[in-house]
């Protein structure tokens, strides 16, 4: 392990703030999260040809920048600063994870470049009603027709599900104990998708009904299960790494805050409660941006603890970005409630991201059923 | 005067005037006229001198019949104990009667962008010319603003002054075009405040209330009065239930003015946490069965339990009349952790739905609605820092903080927007 | 519920507090604590005489005192401001109440009336080497011989057991599901007591093994379960009043000298961190006491869910004994590390109290298995 | 120089020199006169200038041979590194070469009584009377005070320079009546630390290090090698595992140097939580199966892997020689919050054990002395409270606490004791 980022990665992250500074300041989030799709076109696309963010872990042969888990956890921590309200998460790290691990190099070639060059948005849709993140959770059925399949149930927390043109659905094939992998299309007969009301107007979900809707198996029957898990272990990553990014962010801003704000005749910042509370603030970040960039780090040095690896950051980032959420809204006072504010943007986040692919409480059952023999360091 | 004999009087009285299908105003001038409205004032002002061991048996009667008392929503009750103390008897003849009868609203104008914490640092500035005070300025956290008819002003008349010297109270016409309010929006979509903006506001000279420069004194009046009413709030809501099944025009009329006052604050049982929804819910969702929701639930019950046992304590030693001890000053800081256990034990239970608001929430949305409303539970009436800061200094005896903020106040750092 | 204690209550408080002030200084804790028995005789002579606390809810015709548990919880929180070193948890709560439980009317003219003189000390043993406290976790044997039994076994835990006369022991005959109750005398053949070595030396415990050792049954066979169960409920309900009564001294200990210690020119008590966290402190304490009067008060207003608010009180005060200590330390800086200071003599009450009976973890567990219906307050 | 020529040059010395029968004294005088014992100091005191690039070579190539080192424990050399800077060439020459022998053993006379978190508040003083130094004084949490030879010693010489600079620093003989030491003991019963008394202990005045009023500067070298070696000590606590094998007469002498010095220390590794225990007896004793342990210790190895990451970016980035960011200045704040949690989770792994200590204790007492030693650790080498002050103010660049200690010393409120 490197515990540091190369001078090419620190410059691939400059140029990635640069940019977010000018598409995401929260004047562009604020615009953004009110509408179904919950993300500005013209921006997903700049992202996808100036940047080649939207391909970025996709391999080259399939027309992606091939980069490793590390970079796309940077671009994460960045988006995550700038709350960047686009389908990135759902679209070019589940649903590209999902493809690659899972797909045929033929259905690849199909789907993979479209999503690199940002003229298609997929959606990974495995949970359901019962909110489980894990594979047990899933009793969408699916029955074979001829070549193809119908699927019959509910996805639920769909992420960026309203603005996918391609649903990746995981499902049952009978009473098969194995899981399988369909591409659907969400204008196929007997679909019905919704936006759900959501906490965080930044991360949008739906809520989509499958009615003996026409399906494509992707790569094998009954074989969905551990690209599902491995998906979602990724998925994490790169989501505790987002948080972190957000944290920073709060923490950064409460500092300009504090030292801006005055009462008593002195800058809040000089009260030692609040110096107190920002070092603890500023601890807790630093030691999840560590579990965070080290769990991604593991990844592409192709460790075997990544499952492990992968509940602790997300556990370790949940707890960070609430609490840092909390204290940055208490250090801003009656101003930092206030809808015009920006803090609660980030604390929404904070609060969906908790959740998101499992609570904290549920990561830390996980990591201890996957602790490895010898710990790791 | 002894407890029967009031009894006696105060029944008689109910009995010749209580009508239910009086107009609630018409009602209430009849009870304030005759005293038994606010019988803890002095006679001079609508009371009977009473004592509120007096008051309270008289409280009882109107209770016994269903009378309805004087108004008491908003901050009307704290206007009118400030203006008792500290108006002339211009003020109180003119302001207390319409208070009292509900004709009038109230709002209260102290805090603003840049003095929260620090109210005494409020540079909102009233500037005596041709005759008048010339208010501009913003206030911030004002309740009912939108249906006010007066407000009670904190503003800066002098600039040379220390912090403290320099501020004077006021009564304002909250109708005229140089008062504008607004709704303030908060994190959780609701506006429970206004703010409100100055701009070359008039005040009559003889609405100042105190004397130039004493406004520090009169504002902590109000203050004083209401930290007293944080409770009678509580135990006033209780009654609303029991009044909400009785009829005629002056119950109807009553209804809707609860009503209107307390929109905006139909999150409030929401930013205290819901603790009594925590084991419904975990039953509900059989979340209950998992040993880590059994904790967190656990530790709830424990803070929030211990919390109320502890208010209790507070209230048995007051009422005895004996020195109020420690127990009594932690109320405010104790909701504040209750209310983030409680938030974190709803997230524990809601699982992925927590990613949920709305129709889709849990609880139709309430669940949601309380985690985006604990956040202002530590901040809203004083910070949990300015709490910690008064109990480590008044109940504990400790040093107070230095002082920044001595001198003219014009040289003082402030806030600049 | 009263929630105020009446005058005289608040007298008979007095009263002890300078008794102890007088007995129990901590240099005096001091010379105790090293000791193997663990207390002063003649203290303990004196505490009956002149008090009659020895026999406080010893019922008169006892020749007791026939108080409430609200009056012993007075005397424990006292007990647990000065740290008195005696036996006064294991013989005059535990083994007292378990005695007025389980026992005949003619064993308790037998045992009481010398308890209540200060004649004599009993002992409760009922946990064992697993270190459960509930009646599960019990496994000595008892069998029947003539009238007497023979107990073969080992009792572990066994508070103030080294100085007891009587010593009470919990088993089951055969394989019996119910629990009896045993009078053994320490001096009997077969049984061997010693010494444990224990993180608090003002809290002295025994290990017991009994070898075919003599005993009486105390009140009926088969049937102590209940009786242990509810001891142990007001035990722990007079431990958490101990618990707060050291709580509160620690902080009063603390606040002193804060306002004492002069570090950069100022007392430490004028630094912001440390007057936020003494406001933590007592509001903790205060939250703390609350749980414990509340939970005495039900026990004498014969309320049904004392097993729910006996765990209540003993967990809250297991977590704010605790925490206190802690603080109480750092706040006193090194010196509070130090062994001729006094902070640490609490702490390890703190630390003893906090697993005694069950640990919080355990008693949260217990409260949510024994919820009341609706919810106290 | 080049690192092969280094190597070659090191490897013919050692040749010729490196022989483990010889005394430890011996071999370490041989090693001093060399150059290649300290090869990173200058060549006027036993040095060779090198970088330390340079001098990691030279370490190889003792390495390589298990050739003992100079004598690094204790605070010989940040007694050494002080002398480097601010003594007179007359100090270097007496001190300097029998510190690296190991010769000579020295103590840190810094902390007070009265000074702990304020160590610039010292006031023990020095007075110069008839051509020496009189010391009168006590100072606290001396490691090693009692076989010490000489002592760094922070004294105050005038009362009315302000508090700073009234300090001066002297070395100062520990063999003489003036001077008593007495075992400190600790709440977990070891007694790693020593009170020294002075009453009219003697210097001579050429032992005052740099100029007279300077001290607290020179105090400050000694404490930036203090901080920089705590990463040090981690690191060299390695070597000595590997050198517990090697036999002849220096590799015993120097085993025994370190267990001298180590003995008090034994305790060190429970202060922190002993983490690595967690898991092992957590399987053995079953209590793995239980959720809330699992949760519990899910907690704790997230925060101590988390903590160690940011140690080893920190290290990353300082080997880069990039500038520190702020994981550099966590540690000692982290390593605080992984020990308290330790605890926490010690005691719910043992339940009833906990009560126990000693043989009848868990682990044959190293929990109990976990429980019983963690509270030091966010105390002793600067507590939690000035670690987030000092991450406030230098990372966070947040403003400085008030001072209430400028002026002459003797003005300045201080402890009476």
């Amino acid at each position: 392990m490197r515990f540091h980022f190369t001078d090419e990665q620190t410059q691939f992250r400059d140029t990635l703030r640069r940019f977010l500074q000018t598409v995401s300041p929260t004047t562009a989030v604020r615009r953004a999260m009110v509408t179904e799709s919950g993300y500005d076109a013209a921006v997903w696309k700049r992202m996808a040809h100036e940047l080649g963010l939207n391909g970025l872990v996709i391999p080259e042969q399939y027309g992606g920048a091939g980069f490793g888990l590390v970079e796309l956890c940077i671009a994460m921590e960045e988006m995550g600063r700038s709350l960047l309200c686009a389908p990135f998460l759902g679209s070019s790290v589940l649903a590209t994870y999902m493809i690659r691990l899972a797909a045929t190099d033929d259905q690849k070639q199909r789907m993979l470049p479209a999503l690199a060059a940002g003229e298609s948005i997929a959606a990974l849709a495995f949970a359901e009603r019962n909110g489980g993140f894990d594979a047990s959770s899933i009793s969408t059925l699916a029955a074979r027709v001829g070549d193809r399949y119908v699927l019959t149930g509910e996805k639920f927390y769909v992420l960026d599900g309203m603005s996918a043109d391609a649903l990746l659905v995981v499902a049952r094939i009978g009473v098969s104990d194995g899981l399988s992998l369909f591409l659907v299309r969400p204008d196929a007969k007997g679909l019905t998708r919704r936006a759900l009301e959501v906490i965080d107007p930044t991360r949008k979900l739906a809520g989509i009904t499958f009615d003996r809707v026409d399906a494509e198996l992707i790569g094998d029957a009954d074989t969905a299960a551990p690209a599902l898990e491995r998906t979602l272990d990724l998925g994490n990553i790169a989501l505790a790494n987002e948080m972190v990014g957000g944290a920073a962010r709060l923490l950064e801003d409460t500092l300009a805050y504090t030292k801006m704000r005055v009462q008593f005749g002195r800058a809040i910042a000089s009260f030692q409660a609040v110096k107190h509370r920002c070092a603890e603030m500023l601890l807790s970040v630093e030691l999840a941006k560590s579990a965070a960039y080290f769990a991604a780090e593991a990844v592409d040095e192709g460790r075997a603890d990544v499952d492990y690896l992968s509940s602790l950051a997300k556990a370790c980032a949940s707890e960070t970005y609430l609490q840092t959420a909390i204290d940055a809204i208490q250090l801003h006072g009656g101003i930092g409630f206030t809808f015009d504010q920006d803090t609660h943007l980030w604390f929404k986040r904070a609060k969906s991201s908790e959740v998101l692919f499992g609570d904290a409480t549920w990561h830390r059952r996980r990591m201890m059923q996957r602790l490895p023999a010898k710990e790791v360091a | 005067m002894n407890e029967d004999a009031i009894r006696t009087e105060v029944r008689a009285w109910l009995e010749a005037n209580w009508d239910s299908s009086l107009s609630l105003v018409e009602w209430r001038s009849r009870l304030v006229d005759s005293g038994w409205g606010m019988p803890e004032w002095p006679r001079a002002w609508y009371g009977r001198d009473f004592s509120s061991a007096q008051a309270r048996v008289v409280q009882q009667e109107l209770a016994k019949v269903g009378a309805v008392g004087v108004a008491r929503t908003g901050i009307r009750l704290l206007a009118a104990a400030t203006l008792l103390e500290h108006g002339s008897d211009a003020h109180k003849t003119k302001f207390l009667r319409p208070i009292l009868t509900g004709a009038d609203t109230w709002c209260q104008l102290f805090s603003e962008p840049g003095s929260g914490s620090d109210l005494a640092g409020a540079t909102t500035r009233a500037d005596f010319k041709d005759e008048r005070w010339i208010v501009n300025g913003q206030k911030l956290w004002t309740t009912s603003a939108h249906h006010a008819d007066w407000g009670l002003l904190l503003a800066r008349t002098d600039w040379d002054a220390p912090k403290h010297e320099g501020l004077s109270f006021f009564v304002i016409d909250m109708h005229q075009p140089g008062v504008t309010v607004q709704p303030l929006k908060q994190m959780n979509g609701h506006a429970s405040f206004n703010q409100v903006f100055f701009s070359d506001a008039v005040v009559d000279p003889e609405h100042l209330v105190g004397k130039l420069g004493n406004g520090w004194a009169v504002a902590m009046t109000t203050l004083a009065h209401e930290r007293r009413g944080a409770d009678g709030m509580r135990s006033g809501a209780a009654d609303v239930g029991t009044a909400a099944s009785r009829t005629g025009r002056v119950h109807d009329e009553e209804r809707k003015e609860i009503e209107t006052v307390m929109a905006p604050y139909t999150w409030y049982p929401q930013r205290a946490g819901r603790v009594d929804l925590a084991v419904p819910r975990a039953k509900e969702t059989g979340r209950i069965d998992d040993p880590t929701v059994q904790q967190e639930l656990a530790k709830l019950l424990i803070l929030s339990s211990s919390a109320e046992w502890t208010a209790r304590r507070a209230r048995a030693t007051q009422q005895l009349g004996k020195p109020q001890g420690p127990e009594g000053s932690l109320g405010k800081l104790a909701a504040s952790h209750v209310a983030r256990a409680a938030a974190r034990v709803h997230t524990l239970i809601a699982c992925a739905e927590a990613l949920l608001s709305g129709v889709d929430g849990a609880e139709h949305g309430v669940i949601a609605e309380i985690l985006l409303s604990v956040p202002a539970v530590s901040i809203a009436g004083g910070t949990d820092e300015i709490q910690r800061n008064i109990i480590a200094e008044r109940v504990l005896q400790m040093p107070k903080e230095p002082r920044f903020d001595t001198g003219p106040f014009r040289d003082i750092p402030r806030n600049t927007q």
